[in-house]
């Protein structure tokens, strides 16, 4: 855990956090609006302070209620890992700013969220489907997708609690099975 | 690289003459066998004690464990109910599932088939639902369900595992943990109480009022 | 009915036989439905005299079920767009579906070539979900096995290199040299391939007497073997005279591309989680981190292989100073049988032999993970070739793409 | 004649057709073999006679047809058994003896399948590309001396008799490339025509030097001039010429290291991408016919041809064994006799152990070996064309050998430095061998 870390962030991006600075393990964690992505990323990029040059991942996340992305990043300047947790997309229509401006190479990862999450990055210019096929109508990855009922083929018979019987393929009016908090 | 040109190719190709005389790492299988070593576990395996009987206890945790649904169950086990497979279901050609038979281009169930013949699931349904289809309340359902056919049949514990959304493998589990569930039609024997069966024990008498007390699976279908 | 072509119809097209003669010859629309974005709209309209070269999903040289569309004037590829999707099959949703058990086994084929790294950075995610404590006896068990396997894998890459470019011996050398060791493993952890060994707080067994003799065995050659079956590419001429120049990349997009393991370690830049992120016993260990194109211009194809070359020799340090170092003790920390960590989020990244391979996982408090995110290196790597790749020509192809060493299984997830 | 009835009856139904045939075979065939001897004979003899040129020439078109499918075979299992050597692997091992009808078999599963050909490609021009190319490296053959004497057609203007054939192959692959309507067949076939058009150069420049010094077109000629010591072969005249020859004539061949126009990893298989059946074979045969034409024209050109490497003197031996009289059948039927038994006497002396049957088979053996050498020996010394076919083809496999070496080593060069290397290096080199050869010769005439 780096402390000085914590009071840097604090310091430096106050106005743009949306929740406490929580430390854990290796990994710092705050959270932000969408709206602020790209000056957050910008300042945690160009500032010599904290010089979060490596992307290591970009995931998003379907908490049940709302979306996230979540984006971590690596600086040689801390021991620990910087978890970006942009929050509070509606599901229905969730839209955030691309980071394929300050990494290009964001720009599959982003695909990647699209296809899985639907999650709309704006100012990707190359937002389409990545695995799914092209004329593939649904976000899988989000929670109200419901694996297809394979269970009563199954061998041995049993229906595992996760597989929903006659589940539709995708709904968004049917709730989602589990949310997590925040 | 090296200065002068070509060498490195002729390096390489004095390289590929000495492995030409050199031998050969192919394992000509079958006649030679690969060693394995022993702890490779690439093959599921029932074991046997000493005696020779089989030491699988049909606990069904296996099945539950496996993340792909290959290891799978059927038949008879230690206590005469249930042998125990492995395999995808298509492989096996015994197996007594109606798909799986199904599968198999087997046109007639066959004799071992009628203990798994499809019931009819209202009565089940009522306790079911009667439970609100919880599988923590799974003793209660499963004793009020052999209440209603004298013993638990397959169909009615698949049913039960396909309704609570419980693994097939729990409910058997669970039904198999209890002495008092029977998996079979209570028979005179069973039926009777234990002294006085013993007491009337003649061998010819008893198996020709089992044949004729037998629950035929094709009636109740 | 139109056709893009011109082409007429035969007088008998009603005719259900002879339909097909009449279609063929049309060219169908690429793809079959309107642009959906500038740079798909971009990538399929053609210049004069460029035409497309539809390389895969079943090419050889694709390293499994890509697929890569060529704009190619010539022998010039303009453009290109990898099509990926052909080995999806959902890891993540089937890991948010199975408990953190089943993970393991689930995650592990996703890269079948380093396998137990696929295993490692989950298992250490869940270990902080958990507080979990790993015996040091089982992280050095990790780090030795895990070396092994980037030996093998870094082995076997030299091998498709060569293939791809057309040798032949290589592959095979390559194939000798991963199978021992993979022998080795199978005999520790009982599989060849996919060994399912790493366990939440440990791992699967204790070292063995044939895993430990099959390894000294090894161990007493494995340098002398690597260094001969170099000497078959390193310094012959045709293999560096195709790979020099091509598909230069340099640090500073190297980073910004998210590129991670050899291929930033190739471009100038020395990032390896192993230095950059310590984890598990690596502080310990003595090993150099190899760089190559520090230069302004970066590193070129020959750079990322000759790294690969480097780090193999790099793991035999390591694997000597496990074997020197390994600590008594148990194997698995004292655990319950069934896992139900607290609500909370963890990230883990190991270095696999391709880069930063990472798990993000967030539990709700019951058994199974509520997300479970797989940030697979090769994935960051395959969309590099786009870039690397313009104005080269179709055999450079697989120089780049070879040298960049993706695996389309984990490509794929 | 009951009797013979009731045997008939009792004969099958092919016993029936089989005995009254060979009834008419015993009366007619005295009679024809008569007529054929005595009338027809003379005059067919007497055609054959007058015609010889063309007698000659179908005889050798059959006998390179013939020949060049057991040599394709040969070529092929050597690739596949010789490959897997070097890569520490057994290879085909199944059939046959250590496998050696593997490719006996492979031609057969070839021919067992089905050919069919794309929707849209040219059908015609589909269907009879691989056959130029197999004719254009069948034909080569014709001039290439396998022995004194041994040569299909004995043309004066050989050595361009075989470029102009040689390059017409580069057509037949065109064509296959074009015609496939495939994109992969189409780069190959372009990589083809490119790739043996910018080597015909060098290669036949390499061999104007060798021309030169020797003063003749005639490849007959050339292969008689290297008669002698082993330095009287042309390598050492012309090393230079030689390099590039080799060179080039394994990119016109379209191997390894320059077999782009397969190239499997890139554009999987070129112009045989949509082959299949026969008509792939028949693309397959031509290039391992090619392999053996390249090697056989090194060896021709520069490496003695059908000379061995130190001068043996041909004999003519005179053996009359009707002079021995009576003693010939004696020593016929008693001579093995004692040399086996001679040769047993050892065996027997040095294992004592051993029983007397297992010391007459061992004599027996080495009598046969030595009989077998005895007559060996005979033959090279007395037919010189027995010597030259040996040599010959000991050399010619020496350089496949090399061929399939560099295949099992090397990687494959890339187009553009194909293509470089071409124009930039050799042509000039052979430009400047060419350059050389022509001045020494000026000037050792005019010393």
């Amino acid at each position: 855990m780096d402390r000085s870390l914590k009071a840097r962030l604090e310091a430096r991006l106050a106005d743009h956090l949306a929740g406490p600075i929580r430390q854990r393990h290796d990994q710092t964690e705050i959270r932000i609006r969408p709206a602020d992505l790209l000056e957050v990323m910008r300042t945690l990029h160009d500032d010599p302070d904290f010089d979060f040059t490596i992307i290591a991942d970009l995931a998003g996340v379907d908490t049940g209620t709302t979306m996230q992305v979540v984006y971590h990043l690596w600086s040689a300047k801390t021991t620990d890992w910087l978890r970006i947790i942009a929050e509070g997309m509606p599901r229905e229509d969730p839209r955030i700013p691309s980071l394929t401006g300050l990494w290009p190479g964001a720009e599959w990862m982003e695909r990647e969220t699209y296809d899985m999450f639907g999650i709309i990055f704006e100012g990707n210019r190359d937002l389409r489907r990545i695995y799914m096929p092209p004329d593939y109508a649904s976000f899988p990855l989000r929670k109200d997708f419901y694996l297809p009922d394979d269970s009563a083929r199954s061998p041995g018979g049993g229906a595992r609690h996760v597989e929903q019987p006659n589940a539709p393929v995708v709904t968004s009016t049917r709730a989602p099975r589990r949310t997590v908090r925040g | 690289m090296s200065t002068v040109p070509g060498m490195g190719l002729l390096r390489g190709m004095g390289l590929t003459l000495t492995r030409f005389f050199q031998p050969k790492a192919t394992i000509k299988w079958p006649e030679q066998q690969a060693d394995v070593a022993p702890r490779f576990r690439g093959r599921l395996q029932l074991l046997y004690d000493e005696n020779g009987s089989l030491k699988c206890e049909t606990c069904f945790q296996c099945a539950q464990a496996c993340p792909v649904e290959c290891i799978d169950m059927g038949g008879m086990d230690t206590r005469g109910r249930f042998h125990v497979h492995w395999g995808p279901a298509e492989t096996y050609g015994e197996r007594r599932e109606e798909s799986a038979l199904r599968r198999s281009g087997r046109p007639v169930a066959d004799e071992a088939f009628t203990r798994f013949a499809a019931l009819d699931p209202t009565a089940d349904d009522e306790i079911l639902a009667a439970h609100d289809d919880d599988p923590r309340e799974m003793l209660a359902i499963l004793e009020e369900v052999q209440g209603v056919y004298g013993y638990l049949p397959v169909a009615a514990l698949k049913h039960i595992a396909r309704t609570t959304g419980a693994w097939y493998a729990t409910v058997y589990g669970t039904a198999t943990s209890y002495r008092h569930f029977r998996f079979e039609p209570p028979s005179v024997a069973t039926a009777a109480p234990a002294g006085q069966g013993q007491k009337v024990a003649e061998a010819g008498y008893l198996a020709a009022l089992d044949s004729a007390l037998r629950f035929d699976g094709k009636a109740a279908r | 009915m139109t056709t893009p072509t011109g082409l007429g119809h035969h007088a008998s097209e009603d005719d259900p036989r002879i339909m097909l003669d009449g279609q063929i010859g049309q060219y169908e629309q690429v793809p079959p439905y309107p642009p959906r974005t500038e740079r798909e709209a971009e990538f399929y309209s053609l210049r004069d005299g460029e035409m497309f070269l539809n390389m895969g999903p079943q090419h050889p040289s694709t390293h499994g079920v890509l697929r890569v569309v060529l704009k190619i004037n010539g022998e010039n590829v303009v453009d290109l767009d990898p099509v990926l999707g052909y080995l999806h099959r959902g890891v993540e949703k089937l890991c948010e579906n199975s408990d953190y058990h089943h993970v393991i086994s689930q995650i592990d084929p996703l890269e079948y070539v380093s396998s137990l790294f696929m295993e490692w950075a989950p298992v250490m995610s869940f270990e902080q979900l958990l507080d979990v404590k790993v015996p040091r006896r089982a992280e050095y068990i990790r780090v030795l096995t895990g070396e092994l396997l980037r030996v093998a894998s870094h082995v076997l890459f030299q091998g498709w290199m060569a293939l791809d470019l057309g040798g032949l011996a290589p592959i095979l050398y390559s194939f000798i040299e991963r199978d021992e060791i993979v022998e080795m493993l199978a005999a520790l952890t009982g599989q060849r391939m996919l060994f399912n060994y790493f366990r939440i707080g440990g791992v699967n067994g204790d070292l063995n007497h044939e895993f430990m003799s099959r390894l000294g065995d090894w161990m007493s050659r494995a340098l002398v073997q690597h260094e001969a079956n170099i000497g078959l590419l390193n310094e012959n001429e045709i293999f560096v005279r195709r790979m020099r120049d091509i598909g230069r990349l340099d640090g500073e997009t190297a980073k910004r591309m998210g590129v991670s393991g050899p291929n930033i370690r190739a471009a100038g830049v020395p990032f390896d989680v192993r230095r950059a992120h310590p984890y598990s016993v690596y502080p310990e260990l003595e090993f150099d981190i190899p760089v190559r194109g520090t230069g302004p211009a970066g590193g070129d194809s020959l750079d990322r292989y000759l790294l690969r070359l480097d780090e193999v020799r790099e793991s035999i340090r390591i694997i000597d100073q496990c074997l020197h170092n390994m600590p008594d003790g148990p194997v698995m920390a004292r655990l319950p049988r069934l896992m139900r960590p607290r609500p909370g989020r963890a990230w883990a990244a190991v270095e696999s032999p391709r880069g930063l391979f990472g798990t993000y996982v967030i539990s709700d408090g019951t058994d199974q993970p509520f997300r479970m995110k797989i940030h697979d290196p090769s994935f960051v790597h395959l969309q590099l070739v786009g870039m690397l790749m313009k104005n080269n020509l179709i055999a450079d192809t697989m120089a780049v793409m070879a040298s960049l060493d993706p695996v389309m299984g984990g490509i794929d997830k | 004649m009951t009797a013979i009835s009731k045997s008939l009856g009792q004969v099958t139904t092919a016993g029936k057709v089989i005995i009254p045939l060979l009834l008419v075979i015993l009366v007619v065939g005295p009679i024809a073999t008569y007529l054929l001897a005595t009338v027809a004979g003379p005059v067919i003899v007497d055609v054959l006679n007058s015609n010889l040129g063309i007698v000659r020439f179908v005889v050798a078109i059959t006998g390179v047809l013939l020949f060049s499918i057991p040599a394709a075979f040969i070529i092929i299992y050597m690739e596949l058994k010789v490959i897997a050597f070097m890569n520490l692997r057994i290879g085909p091992d199944r059939v046959g003896p250590k496998g050696a009808a593997h490719s006996v078999i492979a031609g057969l599963k070839v021919l067992t399948k089905e050919d069919f050909s794309p929707n849209a490609a040219d059908r015609t021009i589909f269907t009879w590309a691989p056959v130029i190319v197999f004719l254009t490296s069948v034909m080569t053959f014709l001039v290439i001396p396998f022995g004194p004497g041994l040569v299909g057609a004995k043309l004066n203007i050989g050595v361009l008799y075989l470029f102009s054939v040689g390059g017409m192959s580069v057509v037949g692959l065109l064509l296959a490339g074009w015609s496939s309507f495939n994109k992969y067949s189409l780069l190959g076939g372009l990589r083809a025509a490119a790739q043996v058009v910018s080597y015909e150069i060098p290669l036949t420049l390499s061999v104007v030097g060798l021309i030169l010094l020797a003063g003749t077109l005639s490849v007959d000629q050339l292969a008689a001039n290297q008669a002698g010591w082993f330095t009287n072969w042309y390598v050492f005249r012309q090393p230079l010429g030689a390099l590039i020859f080799f060179i080039a004539a394994t990119a016109e061949a379209n191997r390894t290291p320059f077999d782009l126009t397969e190239a499997d990893s890139e554009i999987v298989a070129g112009f045989a991408t949509e082959y299949s059946g026969m008509r792939f074979g028949f693309l397959f045969f031509a290039e391992y016919v090619n392999v053996f034409i390249i090697s056989a024209l090194m060896t021709t050109f520069f490496f003695g041809a059908w000379n061995a490497p130190f001068p043996f003197p041909h004999l003519t031996v005179a053996l009359d064994p009707g002079s021995l009289g009576i003693m010939l059948p004696i020593a016929i039927a008693v001579g093995p006799l004692l040399v086996t038994l001679a040769l047993a006497v050892p065996f027997w002396l040095i294992r004592t152990k051993a029983p007397a049957w297992q010391a007459l088979l061992a004599g027996f053996a080495l009598a046969n070996l030595l009989a077998f050498g005895a007559i060996g020996l005979l033959t090279y010394i007395s037919w010189d064309w027995v010597a030259g076919l040996i040599w010959f083809f000991v050399k010619s496999f020496m350089f496949v050998f090399v061929f399939v070496w560099m295949r099992g080593t090397f990687p494959r060069v890339r187009v553009d430095q194909l293509m470089g290397f071409a124009w930039k290096w050799l042509l000039p080199a052979s430009l400047l061998n060419l350059f050389v050869t022509a001045l020494a010769i000026i000037v050792v005439k005019s010393l």
